[in-house]
């Protein structure tokens, strides 16, 4: 698999300087406290206003729905930025990687008129409904329903795993809108779902830390206007699967647990502990690996090639690095990993541990990419 | 382990099947723990397993009580019992009086600092002090270690907790006075961080062989692709891997345990140790590999298992600890390892 | 899974000081020298004929047919003062591991009284012969042929990747004695070939080193009497099975590339590297943890217990053991892997890492063994 | 690559496809070597690529050359293409002429002295030297190092091998005259070593690539258990684990070269070879798993890619000594990583 090899331009590193200035001192200001797994387990609607307020939000999107056209090359570069340093991004960061590209993709003139701008603005957050109640790793095994009506269609059912719904406004929520049929990628459907519907309730599902970042989303017989289905009815799955390259091929299945691979080197340097160096050069090689690919990936994107098989290739060697970054670490350090520690060395520590087993979970699996990316390698 | 002593493992089992639910252990979220465990256990004079009739005790050996502790792991108790138990212990081992009430231990590479017979200093993540009447732990005067006794009534408590949720509070003594003061000698010392790391390779196998239970059980009810999970080779992986683990974990511990009760232990409980290390790291990940999404949430348990074994791994003498001293060892031995290895 | 833990008795623990002691003086001496992966690749039958001088070979045996009758533990300590000096033991080996339990279990008295004895003096070796070309894991597609004639059986076909076939004098061989059924195990036998009839080719296979273990063995017409059928007509699957716990658990799934860390931790000491020998000694605590894990299942072997699962886990976690080893040692010094280097540690590490391959292939792929020891555990 | 390099690339390609069976490749064991390709690539000229058309070469750049070294080491060529170009190169690189004859390059860690013009010493390991005019090396004298030119008939030479049966043999050297003196600046010297590692990591792509080119084929040949292979997920696994890493090893391999033609690299070397140590042993593990029995045969062609892999990556400057570089300039950084990373 040959990807290409992207060298930054001026222009592009100049914008780096500027996004990392403004977070540099966002973080001194104290608006913001570093931390590991941020994308996903760090919320703040308040600091999502101050990055739309930047221009941050929707960087890629056209001009006229409030974007400003840049380069996925930048948009790459921001997400970067706010993840080796650990910004709590969460809030809006599914309507900025998924919501967006897809209605721009597949949303009807008024549909992206309608949320583009707010999206841009930060005002307005999605969830994406996905996996269902016993479906797992079987994305395709959707029962959740949506019956047509006049004006539009019910919808019965309930997503789960669902994060950050209870920040967001709407759900891109992919529905059964025929019987299920012997193909059970057939039928399927995206609606947009306000999650201040009649009839919508979410309820938390904990992480084991007790931390409140997925939702299950109950669905009763909830009213779902014409104008908000996506794309083509039937046309659901196809419509999911051009969005998974842009979730599995990203900087945030690698730089998950940066932040403590940061700070593990700054305390051997510290510590004057060229052993300890020696071992963790060799996570930054491998880091910087993965990040030519991830970079690379983003790169044949913008040229709107096709990257299934590379984004699947990312998430599951990338993934792997984020989990062993922590296990390495506490073999380099005496440590004492505790989520209120006072030591940001602990604390990154323990959020990398907890939040580890999650990373080769979500958004697919290991053992379901690895079939993908073999079956691709052998189709080739 | 006797007949007798099967059957106290027994009782202890069936007391934890039915009384550690996952609410109980759920509690420690909540600054709560599992005081009506706790109370059984004390009817049953459970805790005191192990120590001489003489001193009150019910008899045992050390097989007996890491039996018990790896039985706290497996159902994780949420009661200071590992704790209170090895305090006397030590106590015993030093030819000292167990004490009555609830006590705690705290055998860790910082000692506190005895001057004229009264300690000043901290020590941090004491488990359960704050529950805990009496406190066993070292001290250090003019380079000699001592075991000592203080009354946690001297002390200035701040709780806190590990990442599983357990009691872990950090001390501050000023001129507390000492309730014992026994010189040890390096002999001693050594044995007394051997005891401490045995008992938490205990706790650690028995989270493992738990750990193993869950994951089994759920690769078989849950289903997929229209067919149970353990039919698919990479499910299989896993268990493969986790039964391996499990394995050299259990046999690692009966090892040490076997060499404590005839009192020749020499490296076996670094080993021991830096397997478990291993072994913690490769259970829980294969563990929520394959539970998946359902596996991390708070609802289901196996962050009971899986949490305690990233907290406990670095508790008291971790892994970096023996590797330091089995590298000093080999550093300064004329045998070859496999001389080591075979001689006992 | 909870075996049995092991501890040597002052008898045992003399006689493993009476193996070591004649094999150190042999090595000074130079009847050998030490090579990594030498039960294996190292046959040398005028040691093996030294050892069985000493009484060594078919140590556990009945003394009857010339065995020493000692225990298990006895055999098990035995072999790992072969594997951890090196020891080229090759030449015997098979007949020792495999042949005598295997005739002990099921053979006639003819054969008990006529293979024993010669076996114990060192000068009867035998191969085994069960994979076949193209069957690789799928060891009961077995298609060598033994047809029914008058007062024996007449074989067609071939066997491969036959250890040491050409030191051998007889072998056992899993041969297909009924037209094959739906069920594939059946209608198989175990027959005693003796290679140097007629109709035997023996031909190598030189393995990527261009070293000669290996060897497809092939049959045209070769007659063998009635007296040399093992066990039952029909029974040979599940007698071939019983084999494989003896040869799945022993020291050699663990000790393949001993001499090379032993070597590396003297190395390490010579040169004072305190942080290499805090790695080294990680190696050190799973090869102790491995043992334990090995002689329990030695101890339920001689008990009479079932071992299949225990074994294959032994096997799988032993063998990548072995593999590690090489791995580590050079990151931990300076190496130049060579198979005629002058210095012990890059020669080692040269036989090594060309050997390890086929650590995780030989005796059943680790793919194979994870699949036995999951159903394994999932039955009970 | 410009479309007439595309264009050299291909013939070579071509020529490595036709020319090097496997028969060529194990020449190299019978202490023969690829004489007919070489040939054949002298030829066309194509040893001369990369060498400026002033100086009787061809032209071309980095791209094209490393290009062609990663062919070299998917073909498993035996013939000494790198080690001649390399040389000539590194000339050029310090304006000096090209050698017209077959030379080859030994820039190690420990170089020869060098008193009063003339060199006393061993080099080992010394790729091709057998067949090889001159040798371009590194001597110090009083601390500096020079780059130097040795005609070979002034060595005394002994045969030996690498772990793939490459020629590498040990030269000494008793009063030898040299060719060329030319003090290095520590930068120049540096950029040598960087030069040398990067030949290296282009040859282990190559090999990389093969290995698992040979990989996937055999996955869809080869049947057991009734069905092909690739089918089981098992190994399914091991094919992305492959696939990640060759792409992995592509990507920094067109990544330092991109840096090479712009003069811009700073640590990437270092992290590409490290990258391919990781690389070659998880590449050569898995392939050689999944053509299991057959794959450690001499008969199959496996072994000259693994074989490489494993030699290659403890020849020249390799991982460890990378990794000390690396350490040694965080320790002395006061940069972030993220800094270092980032910055260009």
């Amino acid at each position: 698999m040959n990807l290409p090899s992207v060298q930054f331009t001026k222009e592009q590193e100049e914008f780096r300087v500027e996004v990392r200035t403004f977070l540099q001192r966002e973080l001194q200001k104290g608006t913001f406290q570093t931390k590991c797994d941020s994308w996903l387990s760090g919320s703040d609607p308040a600091f999502s206003k101050l990055i739309a307020e930047q221009g941050w939000i929707g960087l890629t999107w056209p001009k006229e729905y409030g974007g400003a056209e840049r380069s996925s090359i930048d948009r790459y570069i921001l997400t970067e930025e706010f993840l080796a340093i650990g910004a709590p991004v969460a809030a809006h960061w599914f309507a900025d990687r998924q919501t967006g590209p897809l209605l721009l993709r597949f949303g009807t003139e008024f549909q992206k008129k309608l949320f583009l701008p707010k999206i841009v603005k930060g005002e307005c957050f999605f969830a994406i409904g996905l996996s269902e109640p016993n479906s797992g790793s079987d994305l395709a095994s959707v029962r959740t329903k949506a019956e047509k009506v006049e004006g539009g269609w019910i919808v019965n059912g309930a997503k789960t795993w669902t994060s950050n719904a209870q920040d967001a406004h709407f759900m891109i929520t992919l529905v059964r809108t025929e019987p299920v049929s012997e193909k059970k990628h057939h039928g399927l459907s995206q609606l947009i779902v306000d999650l201040k519907s009649e009839g919508v309730t979410i309820a938390p599902i904990r992480y084991l830390t007790g931390e409140h970042h997925f939702n299950d989303v109950f669905f009763d017989n909830v009213f779902v206007a014409d104008d908000m289905v996506v794309g083509a009815i039937g046309n659901g799955w196809a419509q999911g699967l051009a969005e998974l390259a842009f979730e599995r091929s990203g900087p945030e299945r690698i730089l998950s647990t940066f932040p403590l691979l940061n700070e593990t080197i700054e305390e051997l340097k510290r510590r004057q502990d060229i052993n300890g160096l020696a071992h963790a050069a060799k996570l930054v090689a491998e880091l910087w690996s993965l990040r030519n690919l991830s970079i690379g990936v983003a790169k044949v994107l913008e040229e709107g090639g096709e990257v299934g098989v590379p984004a699947a290739l990312v998430k599951s060697v990338g993934t792997k690095f984020e989990q062993k970054i922590p296990e390495v670490v506490r073999m380099l350090l005496d440590v004492y990993p505790h989520l209120q520690a006072e030591r940001d060395l602990d604390r990154f520590l323990a959020e990398s541990t907890l939040h580890a087993p999650g990373f080769t979970i979500r958004g697919g699996t290991s053992e379901v990419l690895y079939g993908i990316i073999a079956k691709g390698v052998l189709a080739r | 382990m006797s007949e007798m002593k099967d059957m106290i493992a027994g009782v202890v089992e069936r007391i934890f099947k039915e009384k550690v639910e996952k609410e109980t252990v759920d509690l420690l979220e909540t600054g709560k723990w599992g005081e009506e465990v706790w109370q059984l256990l004390v009817e049953n004079e459970i805790e005191k397993v192990a120590i001489k009739e003489g001193h009150g005790g019910a008899g045992g050996d050390y097989e007996d009580l890491f039996h018990l502790y790896r039985l706290v792991g497996k159902y994780a108790v949420p009661i200071p019992f590992v704790e209170h138990t090895l305090a006397n212990l030590v106590l015993e081992y030093v030819n000292s009086q167990p004490q009555s009430g609830l006590s705690t231990i705290h055998i860790a590479t910082q000692p506190l600092e005895l001057i004229k017979g009264k300690v000043t200093g901290q020590l941090q993540h004491v488990p359960w002090a704050r529950y805990a009447e009496k406190i066993v732990t070292l001290a250090t005067e003019q380079g000699k270690n001592s075991l000592i006794i203080i009354d946690l009534e001297e002390a200035t408590i701040e709780n806190s907790t590990n990442l599983a949720a357990e009691p872990r509070d950090h001390l501050r003594f000023t001129d507390a006075n000492i309730l014992l003061n026994h010189l040890l000698t390096e002999q001693q010392h050594e044995f007394l961080t051997q005891l401490q790391t045995a008992a938490t390779v205990s706790k650690m196998v028995g989270a493992i062989d738990r750990a193993f239970e869950l994951t089994l059980q759920f690769s078989k009810e849950r289903e997929q692709f229209g067919r149970p999970i353990h039919r698919f080779q990479l499910v299989q992986q896993h268990l493969a891997i986790l039964a391996g683990e499990q394995a050299l974990s259990s046999s690692a511990l009966d090892n040490i345990i076997a060499l404590l009760v005839e009192g020749q232990v020499k490296d076996e409980i670094a080993f021991a140790r830096l397997k478990l290390d291993d072994a913690s790291r490769i259970v829980a990940t294969s563990a929520h590999q394959v539970h998946a999404a359902i596996g991390v949430t708070h609802e289901h348990r196996l962050h009971h298992y899986t949490r305690r074994l990233w907290a406990w791994r670095d508790e008291d003498f971790h892994g970096n600890y023996w590797r330091k001293q089995l590298a000093d060892k080999l550093l300064h031995s004329t045998n070859t390892i496999w001389e080591d290895l075979t001689k006992s």
